[in-house]
């Protein structure tokens, strides 16, 4: 029969639990290797400002004379190119996302 | 007394049930494409919402003919239950509906008028089963009249087999859904993005959901006629039919108009025709 | 006879990308399409006099999010080729599995897209179930599910381990299981070969004649896959193009149904054969000289001119996407055709403007 | 792609030439401009059997017209307003001309005009579109 191809499919998910989550209430579960929020550790940062360099949307800013260290998370790509080019490994992506953020801001630290 | 307490109760009763009606419809859609779906209460959260929304329009006069629509819609479903002429109220529902494709017309926008326009031939296709499943109905009972044809000891599917088929198809023209949600889909994507109803917002838009509600209401009551002298089995019969029109729903792709067309006279003229035919050569009983 | 005008974008729900066709219509009938593009441009190729090579690549990833993977991977190839920079082969091998996964998540997300725009709602939500499963994959082996952001010049950032592989060969298993049952309703279900039969014919020199790639070309005939230039690890494996005669929408929607499978196979094969190694090598020095770049994307050849004069910066950057080759096919085959059909017709190209238009 | 499969030809030679890899069956694959100091330089690319063979034509800064190959391949329009929109270069001949609206890009031709400067003065947005400048360099 060529019409209702899709009803075995359809009843068979009618009777499935469906496999999408209701997100704001559960959690995402977070994959392991996932590139997702970017995050500073200021023990070993030698503010070389190599990061904010060579971050390709300009979201890093690092004061050298200040020792500041700030990023726009708005900007933020998660590419890990600053990770790739720390000298000091100060900088690693987190598995799970920032929180939401509504304007542009700089996140000092 | 008991005719126009009927139509009272369908009045009241009528949007509550065609509500919690369209809520499982949601549901139940949902859960066969593998998601969840909204609470069962959500058409009537969203009816509310749209209640008090603002209204935009493109012409003020295109929600006098909405409200024309929704009174026709009431009208035409407490006519039925009250048990008056089934052809009376055939032409009823026309005439309601028609006040929705004037009312798109009015809008004047390229998408709501050639909205209007498939809304039409949609009617042209399902009429004339509609007007067929009356005429059979009559050469069973003997009347036109909605209490005769409930009170008829038969079961008149069983007489009118081909006639109940063909009224199912009608149904879901009617109901507008996937395949014949040409004119106007539950969702906007399509090319006429919402097609008949896109020019129509706020207090409009909650009416024309409203009438819907109504309208769902009253075609199951006439699928009810057909299995009348066995209520249980009908209330089944109602149930059955409204997951089949969701089962189609999910496993079809919106056809064409000239393919709606020309497939609904086919099943009006074999099916029904046939029955009607087939019928009349019988001798009577 | 009445005539209307029915705007078709640029915002309208069947198309969610920026590109307005103003529709004549008598009755039903399409007689004309007036096109207008060019809402978006954000002149990509201009910020490569901004960007140095290596912070180009991200640019180069995010022309396109669905074909992002593979603009990185052609971006890459034509800087490598331009400095003499042979790429290791583990590199090539792994560059290849996520291309072909991309071209997997692309073609089922059109395939969602094209039930949608056929009212099949169900089928569409299943589709993109299956288009999830893909992307969790991606994610899982990349850390990203659109933009993989994996390629660079010279190699690729991440590893996929060896103890990770079966795993996801046999996850592949099952999305090919599932994908089974979803293009078998594409294929064989007849409310939806109503729709696409007969609808949007082009005939095969049509096609060839006005410069259609992908897909596209192929479901008209014409045997033209750039995968089987041989670039990456297409060398050591071998890909048939995929057919089709008829040039209507079926034949290309049953194109990309056969490609999904083809794709898995050839992500098989490339597990079956990846080399240990190095996953890249380092690059020194600016690119010179010039190159043209060709690769298949998901929607069909993606063209790369490169022009670069030994500073850190590339002196031009071209990208021709796919969707922009196939543009004028699509105006050729609207006219006359149902309203109805206009979504299908313009589905079946694949339309990405925001790669059209970078 | 070998540089040697380039074939620069001076700008009478185009149509014929275009004409010829038409009469071969050859297929556009692309046409692309880039600036160079001295001017425009177009390179319309054809691909027959996955072989690519490239045409390319030097326009000078001062106002010459290019002819448009789209009564030979149909399909080059889209490609030849995107030069007269991006590049500023004035095209003759073409089947369907856009007239400068095929793009709407807020600097009007992005990568500098063949014609003589005559450019409209530019709305104040221009500059506030290209973006809050970056903390980088």
């Amino acid at each position: 029969m060529g019409y209702f191809q899709m009803s075995r499919l359809a009843l068979k998910w009618a009777l499935t639990k469906p496999p999408t989550s209701r997100y704001p209430f559960e959690p995402r579960k977070v994959i392991p290797g996932s590139r997702g929020r970017l995050v500073f550790t200021k023990d070993n940062c030698v503010y070389c400002t190599v990061c904010a360099k060579r971050c390709p949307t300009g979201a890093l800013l690092v004061h050298r004379a200040e020792k500041k260290w700030a990023i726009d998370r708005l900007r933020c790509i998660s590419c890990g190119y600053c990770v790739e080019v720390c000298p000091k490994k100060s900088l690693e992506l987190a598995g799970d996302h920032a929180a939401p953020v509504a304007a542009r801001a700089r996140e000092f630290t | 007394m008991k005719a126009s307490l009927h139509a009272i109760l369908y009045l009241l009763a009528a949007p509550l049930i065609g509500g919690l009606l369209a809520g499982w419809d949601r549901r139940i859609s949902a859960r066969m494409q593998s998601r969840p779906g909204p609470p069962v209460l959500q058409p009537f959260y969203d009816v509310l919402k749209l209640l008090r929304k603002e209204n935009v329009v493109v012409r003020r006069s295109q929600n006098f003919y909405i409200l024309f629509f929704l009174l026709f819609v009431m009208f035409t479903g407490a006519l039925f239950f009250a048990g008056a002429d089934l052809l009376l109220v055939v032409f009823a529902l026309t005439a309601a509906a028609i006040f929705l494709v004037l009312g798109a017309y009015k809008a004047s926008s390229p998408y709501s008028s050639v909205g209007a326009q498939r809304e039409l031939i949609q009617m042209m296709a399902y009429e004339p089963m509609v007007l067929l499943t009356a005429i059979g109905m009559y050469m069973v009972t003997k009347s036109f009249q909605v209490q005769d044809i409930a009170a008829h000891p038969t079961l008149l599917v069983l007489a009118l087999p081909g006639v109940f088929l063909g009224f199912l198809y009608a149904l879901e023209i009617k109901f507008r859904k996937s395949p014949f949600d040409l004119s106007s889909s539950h969702h906007a994507h399509q090319e006429l993005v919402r097609g008949i109803t896109t020019e129509f917002s706020g207090r409009a838009l909650a009416m024309i959901e409203i009438a819907h509600w109504y309208e769902t209401v009253f075609l199951l009551g006439w699928v009810y006629l057909f299995f009348a002298s066995i209520p249980v089995l009908a209330l089944a019969a109602c149930l059955l039919v409204f997951l089949l029109v969701i089962l189609t729903d999910n496993v079809f792709a919106r056809l064409k108009w000239q393919m709606a067309l020309r497939s609904a006279w086919v099943v009006a003229i074999v099916l029904g025709f046939g029955n009607v035919l087939v019928l009349s050569l019988l001798p009577p009983p | 006879m009445a005539r209307t005008v029915i705007p078709f974008g640029p915002q309208h729900p069947v198309l969610p990308e920026p590109v307005h066709l103003d529709l004549v219509i008598e009755d039903e009938k399409v007689v004309e399409a007036r096109p207008s593009i060019g809402f978006i441009h954000r002149g990509l190729e201009k910020l490569a006099e901004k960007k140095d090579y290596n912070e180009f690549l991200f640019v180069a990833e995010r022309i396109c999010g669905i074909c992002s993977a593979i603009h990185g991977q052609t971006y890459c190839q034509a800087v490598e080729t331009l400095m003499n920079v042979s790429v290791p082969p583990r590199a090539v091998y792994l560059r290849t599995i996520w291309g072909e996964l991309s071209r997997i998540h692309s073609h089922l997300l059109w395939l969602g897209l094209m039930a949608d725009g056929m009212g099949f709602e169900n089928l569409f939500m299943h589709s993109w179930r299956i288009r999830e499963r893909v992307l969790n994959i991606i994610e899982a082996t990349t850390g990203a599910r659109v933009i993989f952001g994996v390629c660079k010049v010279g190699g690729v950032r991440r590893d996929i381990e060896p103890d990770a592989i079966p795993g996801i060969l046999a996850e592949l298993d099952s999305i090919e299981k599932d994908m089974r049952d979803v293009t078998k309703v594409f294929l064989n279900d007849k409310s939806v070969k109503a729709r696409l039969c007969g609808v949007g014919v082009v005939s095969k020199q049509e096609a060839w004649d006005l410069g259609a790639v992908g897909p596209m070309l192929r479901a008209s005939g014409v045997a033209q896959d750039m995968r089987t230039l041989g670039y990456a690890a297409f060398s050591d494996i071998p890909v048939v193009p995929i057919t089709r005669t008829e040039g209507d929408c079926y034949a290309r929607c049953a194109v990309r149904c056969e490609e999904l499978f083809q794709s898995v196979e050839i992500i098989r094969q490339a597990f079956n054969r990846i080399p240990p190694g190095e996953i890249a090598i380092k690059v020194t020095g600016n690119p010179a000289g010039e190159t043209i770049t060709r690769t298949e994307q998901p929607r069909g050849e993606v063209v790369y001119h490169l022009k670069a004069n030994g500073t850190k910066h590339l002196q031009r950057f071209r990208v021709r996407t796919p969707t922009f080759a196939n543009l004028p096919v699509m105006l050729k085959i609207l006219p006359g055709c149902d309203l109805a059909d206009v979504p299908m017709i313009v589905l079946t190209i694949d339309p990405c403007i925001s790669c059209t238009e970078r | 792609m070998s540089p040697d499969a380039i074939d620069i030809v001076p700008l009478e030679a185009l149509l014929e030439r275009v004409k010829e890899k038409r009469d071969r069956g050859c297929r556009l694959v692309q046409i692309s401009a880039a600036r160079l100091p001295e001017g425009v330089e177009v390179t319309y690319s054809f691909d027959l059997k996955n072989r690519l063979s490239n045409v390319r034509v030097l326009l000078p800064d001062d106002g010459t017209r290019l002819p448009s190959i789209s009564a030979i391949f149909g399909c080059a329009v889209l490609y030849e307003n995107e030069i007269q929109d991006l590049f500023g270069v004035g095209i003759d001949g073409l089947a369907l001309d856009f007239k400068g609206k095929f793009y709407r890009t807020t600097v009007r031709f992005p990568f500098g005009s063949t014609k003589a400067p005559a450019p409209p003065p530019a709305p104040p947005a221009a500059t506030a579109a290209a973006g809050p400048p970056q903390n980088t360099n």
